[in-house]
């Protein structure tokens, strides 16, 4: 048993708490994925996990061991850095095996786990070359290898791939997933790519300011967002936020030319403020009309996205598919699928469902 | 680049900027262009007065000859080695755990060490005289090669650890951390992960260290007396002496003591220079 | 043979210039051969460099023996009781007899601390031949020196060659003048710090002084040179003499310089109502109070001072200089005879041992650098003499 | 992969691998701190002592209270070592553009360069023991390079190191040899982290030559710039051998800086004054206090803006 | 008049050539895109109109000057740096002005610009600041500014943002759109991002080892383009490329089950083999059949992308817009939109129309 829980774990750097109280609960061979804005935290989350930072107060549970108080070393997890962290004076090989050695292993034990290591990541060809000559992908494959080697219960991984380039990353990404499925342990990863978080996780959780705002698997914080934050942090591009009014149970859209939306259950009093989220894909453009002001058409082959600006300054981003040439600064009338839409206390920022 | 690469103007500026060169570095180590011109001239030179001219006759291995055989030139030379070898090797070794605990663990006092360490180094020594005269005396160590080296090893430490803690500050924290997730034990991330990174550090801090020992100058006036310690900045005082006004065998003397770190110089030059701008201090 | 002697005997010695050098070591040779169970080990320091090592030896790893000066310039480590008090040798009668003569030179407190190996005579060395050719002859008195060094000057030369980069040299031009200006007795008094230096008697002597600066009897540049360095103007024919210790006369040889080149004469009166005395540094053994050997450190000292290691090591071919035993011969050398004349018979007014032994090490240090200042600028008369005189109020307690 | 490698935890462990990373950075520290502490850092508070004492450096110590202090106030030779330090601080200086004039002469690509380079740093790799006695005969007065070289364009000679105007400039022109080669390097070495990119905007924005100097290149050569005025300040305030060598001090006294003086008069020929000697490094290092008090806050700002 | 003529533009590094000949014709107010991958020459190009490097042979002109041995400062252009390039000691005020400065304009009419080029950036507040006290997007704001306040007649952007995040390169990238729009001069522009290259060009160069491969607006090169390279070059994720055989003035594609796919007229002779170039969005998968492997599927929410393995080992990228779950690993049949497809020749790879 080998899950990871924290029990209102809280960090601070001197009176500055970074980390407020983090409830989490992650299932053994889990893939757990934290995004969020730069600054929320989740490295620091992640630290307190491996045993590199102090946690203040609180507890954290790696399978059923309270680990809180126990060194880095002593914690039977792995970690992969962003920036590798290879020892660049050993060769690929002594990289893998350095762990095992250090602690003792004899050494055809050590040349086993690390073949296997190697095997699992292709890595044999270049068993016997320094980290200098390898690419970018390699090293990070390296620097998987050595956390493999070890057999840890939990896997740490401190955003792996933002030193590729958008190429790699794809595949790297696509060797991630795969890994997970092949050795089966417990993985947490901190990553700020939508896309990666989006195809990676099992569960994600979404932090803000030391805080999760809410956690789940990718689809249901796409479909089923808690809040306005969480809606507007997972897609891409985001998704818009109108002003509405609610109105004898529906909501009225200004932006939309008034047109009115079935709203949900949960709606305040007439008259009081909503927001309503409507994703790129859901929103629709058409020549003519005075709802807003199509400022840029950006054409990217296969789609296009419409930056709208109404007349009330608002900016709305609308995926076009199709190929109608509506002139830039041209007048134009938005339409949406109501049935899409999602909506928020405009003060809680709370979903209304 | 900054100034203009010269390779982008033209032919004419190329061409007087190639032939100025020479000039400008030969007006430049002039005085020492002298002194090697006068190792290697006889003495009938200096006493007919050419001391400008062409040598009359190569003099060369005379003078050199007279330096090895006929002085105490060799044994200050053995001492200077025998002082500035071990210095490098206590310097460098007690600095690289200074460097490392500075530069890699976090705790209070660790700033203020560190701030003493470099307030050290740059205290006029003359403040030490007196009582390391003293304290040498008391423990015996007085006119001895291991008085110095115990000195200037303590001495060096200052320097040598602003060097590696800022050099070890510039490694990834990150492989500190990989190891210690790993399950690595401190001294061990210190000597299997720190110190073969330390390498280009250790490289230029012992050659920059060696020739700041091999020419101190005060400090074995100071400590030492006598050829059977003295090092060779010193002897080269006492070789004057002993030839004064021979002008050939001063310069060749000079030449000599001059030689071990302009040696070093040349073969570790890349080092030195990374020594220098790194630690950039003396 | 006293064969009792057994263990090491450790000698600093800071006889390092070649002459003397070669000395020391046939002596500590000599020593060693006569006592077959007693080792002797001899180190050589650099005669410049021992003056300020010496303090670091005394009390750190003190020598059974070791070579030092008379006068004022043991005080020191007589105060610091570094250096043994060895009067019972003095009580020998063999020393005291054939010693007596330096007796005072070795005597602090009523105690006598060391014995002396050597004594040289101080004079004017000059040209002879550069006096033959401008027809000129060894001056004895002030105005016939003058006259000398005018002629001198009109040839193009210099009357006198000098190196003060070292100070004590002009030292040496000061005890002069200031003993043939105002005698033995009142040198010593100023040596002593019983005299201001502002004294008008002090400043005759410098006036006396001036005239041969406002001459330019002095090489130009001198505060550059050593007393080595200056050495070669003689040889050349630049500079006519110079005004130095009898040790001088072996480099000057070693030069160049033949027997019919080189003479001696000693300074000329000035003031003819005082008597003549003379510079006459004596070079001393001691044993420092540290010592491991302190018997056959005595049995050195006596061997030293014995007549016939004096008559040896003083000869011409050796160090060239006096022995300090009444009973040893002079070697037969024309500096040397003259030397040995002047001393015994020629100096009644006394003999000094020179300037930076005659007064406390700091003093010294500030007056001779007074005296170089002077001889370059002599216009900062009055400042420099203030500047002694301050400094005589601090140091004389 | 089955096993798992982790140590277990569950037993009690040992307060040394509890506490091991706060124990361990003073085990490493220990050595090199110690030897610290006893070799200069405790002779620093020493010497303070020692300046209240009388002392000849063989007998008893005497106390003595600010006298030797007082003493200094009076004591022209120390006015002049003050004086002659704060000419040795200044021109010193000097070392700063002449360093930045030879490295932007130095400053290109041609062949050869590389070489060039490294023989113009020669003096600073020599021994100060060594240039001095190459300056002493370069300034000798009867056969010295400067003097024949004056006297082939008709001027006359002079002796630089006899005048008591001229000496110390003539000491310190020796020293700023090595000097200028040490800034020399560092510009350099500073020039080639200049960021293209910056040259080019500014050539594009019309700045050439001295303004290119002025406004771009030099505001980035700063840190070369702090480093090197550090070791200059340090180097002028620490000059002992060129001094020794050259002069000893002479003529008259006239080349003493502190550090040489407090040796004269602490362990040279004629110097039995430990206390004296002092008090002279205590004043000394009052003034370097000054010097490492500004290099430690510009180290803490560095630091804190990490 | 200042558009940009470059007429057989040469550049040699001594012997090794990096430039091949270009011609090129951007007319005065054209926002011109280089594209091309990294070692083309991009860089090269710009930096030799802009002066910073001799152009080796050939002829550079701006408006109708001929400027190919003109100083610099003297092309009347202005660059905008990847790095930003600010001078780091001189506030953003200075650091705007300073080349009006140089050149010697009065005070007041420094500020006067400087004002002005702050307001149309936004960096009022911004103006008594250091660069280091500034964020990527703002140094890269002020970077602009420093080029706009000189007023050049040809703006030069290399790579300018991609330094900064993906979000703010997304502002920063309309920015620009919105700036040239408002200040009209030429633009020349050097990016390795797609879609800065669709959204901002009027006119895309793309370079291949020194060569222009072709030139044209976005949507040519993406609809039209000339070879295989520009075909897989714009559009992302990029064209996918199949091998065909054609058979009687069609093409067999046996990655597709063998389908037959009409081709263009200049096809070769039966037999020989052709490229067929298929857009991921082109592409359709269904549960089933023997055509390919199912290797990942990536849901991002609104859009999926499904990697294949073809039975020869070729990849495929599919676009999915729909929800239906294919498991991952399970065999899939694989269809297309024929009439969407591009053919290239094997060898030259030349498009055949
Ligand atoms: N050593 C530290 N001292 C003080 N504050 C710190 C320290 N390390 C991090 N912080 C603060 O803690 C907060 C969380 O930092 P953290 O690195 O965990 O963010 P992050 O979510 O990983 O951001 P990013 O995506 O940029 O990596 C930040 O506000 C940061 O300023
Ligand atoms: N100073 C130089 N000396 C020699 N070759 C050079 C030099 N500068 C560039 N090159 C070569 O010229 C070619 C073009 O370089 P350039 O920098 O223009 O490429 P680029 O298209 O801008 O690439 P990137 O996208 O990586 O910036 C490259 O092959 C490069 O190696
Ligand atoms: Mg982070
Ligand atoms: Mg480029």
């Amino acid at each position: 048993m080998s899950g990871v829980t924290l029990t209102q774990a809280i960090k601070k750097y001197g009176d500055v708490q970074v980390i407020h109280g983090v409830d989490l609960d992650i299932k053994d061979g889990e893939f757990c994925v934290f995004v969020g804005p730069s600054g929320c935290g989740k490295s620091t989350l992640l630290r307190m996990i491996a045993g590199l930072e102090e946690t203040t107060d609180g507890q954290i549970n790696i399978g059923d061991r309270d680990v809180t108080r126990v060194e880095a070393a002593d914690r039977g997890v792995a970690m992969v850095f962003q920036t590798y962290a290879l020892y660049p004076h050993m060769s690929v090989e002594q990289n893998m095996g350095f762990g095992l050695k250090m602690n003792g292993h004899p050494k055809d034990e050590i040349k086993a786990k690390v073949d296997e290591a190697a095997r699992i990541l292709k890595l044999e060809d270049y068993l016997k070359r320094k980290p200098k000559a390898l690419s970018g992908g390699q090293r990070q494959r390296v620097a998987i290898g050595r956390a493999i080697v070890r057999g840890p219960e939990v896997f740490l991984f401190d955003e792996p791939l933002s030193n590729l380039d958008a190429e790699l990353r794809v595949d790297m990404r696509v060797e991630i997933a795969r890994l997970h499925k092949e050795i089966g342990a417990t993985m947490i990863y901190v990553t700020h790519d939508q896309v990666e978080a989006m195809t990676l996780a099992d569960k994600i959780v979404v932090l803000r300011a030391g805080k999760i705002e809410q956690v789940g698997s990718p689809m249901d914080l796409y479909k089923d967002p808690d809040n306005k934050f969480v809606a507007g942090f997972i897609g891409s591009p985001s998704m818009n936020f109108l002003k509405g009014v609610v109105s004898g149970g529906q909501v009225q859209v200004p932006a939309l030319g008034g047109a009115s939306l079935a709203g949900p259950a949960s709606l305040p009093a007439d008259g009081s403020e909503v927001l309503v989220g409507l994703r790129p894909q859901h929103l629709f453009v058409q020549a003519g009309g005075d709802h807003a002001r199509l400022d840029i058409r950006e054409r990217l082959g296969g789609v296009a996205y419409d930056y709208l600006i109404t007349p009330d300054g608002e900016k709305l981003v609308v995926e076009t598919r199709g190929d109608e040439d509506i002139a830039e600064g041209s007048s134009v009338t938005i339409t949406c699928d109501g049935t899409q839409a999602m909506f928020f206390d405009a003060t809680t920022e709370a979903r209304l469902r | 680049m900054f100034p203009k690469p010269i390779e982008k103007s033209s032919r004419a500026a190329q061409l007087s900027y190639q032939g100025l060169l020479p000039i400008a570095l030969l007006m430049w180590l002039a005085p020492l262009i002298a002194v090697a011109l006068f190792s290697i001239k006889p003495d009938t030179d200096f006493t007919t007065g050419n001391y400008w001219g062409l040598p009359s006759a190569f003099g060369g291995f005379e003078n050199y000859g007279k330096v090895f055989f006929q002085s105490d030139m060799p044994r200050y030379l053995m001492n200077s080695f025998l002082i500035t070898v071990p210095t490098v090797i206590g310097a460098v070794a007690l600095s690289c755990m200074t460097g490392f605990a500075l530069g890699i663990y976090k705790f209070k006092s660790n700033l203020w060490i560190f701030f003493m360490f470099v307030a050290g180094n740059f205290v006029p020594f003359q403040i030490l005289m007196v009582p390391v005269r003293d304290l040498t005396l008391d423990m015996g160590l007085y006119n001895t090669k291991t008085g110095l080296v115990l000195f200037h090893i303590a001495f060096q430490t200052g320097f040598c650890t602003l060097f590696m803690r800022n050099f070890i500050r510039a490694l990834p924290y990150e492989l500190i951390e990989a190891a210690r997730v790993e399950g690595v034990a401190e001294w061990r991330i210190f000597w299997f992960v720190v110190l073969p990174l330390m390498k280009p550090a250790i490289a230029a801090l012992s050659v920059l260290i060696f020739t700041f020992i091999w020419n101190d100058y005060f400090w074995a006036v100071v400590l030492t007396q006598g050829a059977e310690s003295q090092p060779v900045t010193a002897g080269i005082t006492s070789f004057n002496a002993q030839y004064r006004a021979a002008y050939h065998l001063m310069s060749a003397g000079s030449i000599v003591a001059a030689l071990p770190p302009v040696a070093m110089f040349f073969l570790m030059q890349r080092h030195f220079i990374a020594g220098l701008t790194l630690g950039a201090v003396k | 043979q006293d064969s009792n002697l057994t263990g090491t005997l450790k000698i600093f010695s800071d006889m390092s210039n070649p002459a003397p050098r070669a000395v020391m070591e046939d002596m500590a040779a000599r020593f060693d051969a006569m006592h077959p169970n007693l080792t002797v080990e001899l180190t050589v320091i650099d005669r410049e460099a021992y003056k300020t090592q010496i303090r670091n030896f005394l009390s750190a790893n003190p020598p059974d023996v070791a070579n030092w000066y008379a006068a004022n310039r043991m005080r020191p480590y007589i105060s610091a009781n570094l250096f043994e008090d060895i009067s019972d040798l003095w009580a020998e009668p063999e020393i005291a007899e054939n010693l007596a003569s330096t007796k005072g030179a070795m005597t602090i407190d009523g105690k006598q601390w060391g014995v002396p190996y050597t004594y040289y005579q101080w004079g004017v060395y000059y040209r002879e031949d550069i006096y033959k050719e401008l027809g000129l002859s060894e001056p004895t008195n002030w105005d016939e020196f003058k006259a000398n060094c005018q002629a001198i000057l009109d040839s193009g030369k210099k009357c006198f060659t000098i190196g003060t980069k070292f100070l004590w040299t002009a030292g040496g031009w000061f005890d002069y003048l200031n003993m043939r200006t105002n005698g033995y007795d009142f040198h010593m008094a100023l040596t002593n710090g019983e005299v201001a230096w502002t004294d008008d008697r002090v400043r005759q002597t410098f006036a006396n002084w001036r005239e041969l600066i406002d001459m330019g009897a002095f090489i130009d540049n001198h505060q550059s040179y050593s007393w080595q360095e200056a050495l070669p103007f003689m040889v050349n024919g630049e500079a006519a003499a110079y005004l130095m210790g009898n040790f001088a006369v072996a480099p000057l040889r070693e030069a160049g310089l033949s027997t019919d080149q080189l003479d001696f004469y000693q300074f000329p009166a000035i003031n003819p109502d005082v008597a003549l005395a003379e510079d006459a540094p004596t070079d001393t053994f001691h044993i420092p109070a540290g010592a491991q050997n302190k018997e056959a450190a005595r049995e050195f000292l006596r061997f030293v001072v014995s007549a016939d290691n004096q008559t040896k090591i003083n000869a011409g071919d050796a160090l060239g200089q006096l022995p300090v035993n009444a009973q040893s011969s002079v070697d037969d050398d024309e500096m040397l005879n003259q030397g040995f004349a002047m001393l015994s018979s020629n100096s009644p007014g006394g003999i000094a041992q020179f300037f930076d032994r005659d007064a406390p090490a700091e003093m010294a240090s500030v007056a001779m650098e007074g005296f170089q200042e002077f001889m370059v600028f002599p216009d900062n008369l009055d400042d420099i003499l203030g500047r002694l005189e301050q400094a005589r109020g601090r140091i004389y307690k | 992969m089955a096993t798992a490698t982790h140590p277990d935890t569950s037993q009690p462990t040992g307060f040394i691998r509890r506490n091991r990373q706060k124990l361990a950075p003073w085990l490493f520290l220990a050595p090199g701190l110690l030897f610290f502490l006893f070799y200069v850092i405790a002779p620093i508070f020493q010497s303070f002592q020692i300046s209240f004492y009388q002392w000849d450096g063989l007998g008893a110590k005497e106390w003595v209270g600010m006298q030797n202090y007082q003493e200094l106030v009076t004591d022209r030779a120390f006015e002049v070592s003050l004086w002659n330090n704060l000419k040795w601080l200044l021109m010193y200086l000097l070392a700063i553009p002449a360093g930045l004039g030879i490295a932007l002469f130095l400053n290109q690509t041609v062949t050869g360069i590389r070489l060039y380079k490294s023989l113009f740093f020669f003096p600073f790799v020599i021994s100060q023991v060594v240039v001095g006695l190459v300056f002493t005969w370069f300034y000798d007065p009867t056969f010295g390079l400067l003097n024949t070289i004056l006297e082939s364009v008709g001027l006359s000679p002079i002796n630089v190191l006899g005048d008591p105007k001229l000496a110390t400039y003539g000491i310190i022109a020796a020293g700023l040899w090595p000097q200028i080669a040490y800034c020399m390097i560092l510009y350099l070495t500073g020039l080639n982290a200049v960021d293209p990119e910056q040259i080019e905007a500014a050539r594009l924005d019309g700045a050439k030559g001295l303004r290119m100097l002025w406004h771009v290149v030099l505001p980035q050569l700063a840190p070369a710039t702090f480093i090197a005025f550090v070791v200059t300040i340090i180097g002028a305030l620490r000059s002992f051998d060129l001094i020794s060598i050259m002069t000893n001090g002479g003529p008259f006294g006239s080349t003493r800086v502190l550090s040489f003086y407090m040796f004269e008069k602490a362990l040279s020929e004629y110097g039995f004054r430990m206390g004296y000697g002092a008090a002279i490094s205590v004043v000394l290092f009052l003034i370097m206090l000054f010097f490492i008090a500004y290099f430690l806050w510009s180290m803490w700002r560095q630091e804190k803006g990490r």
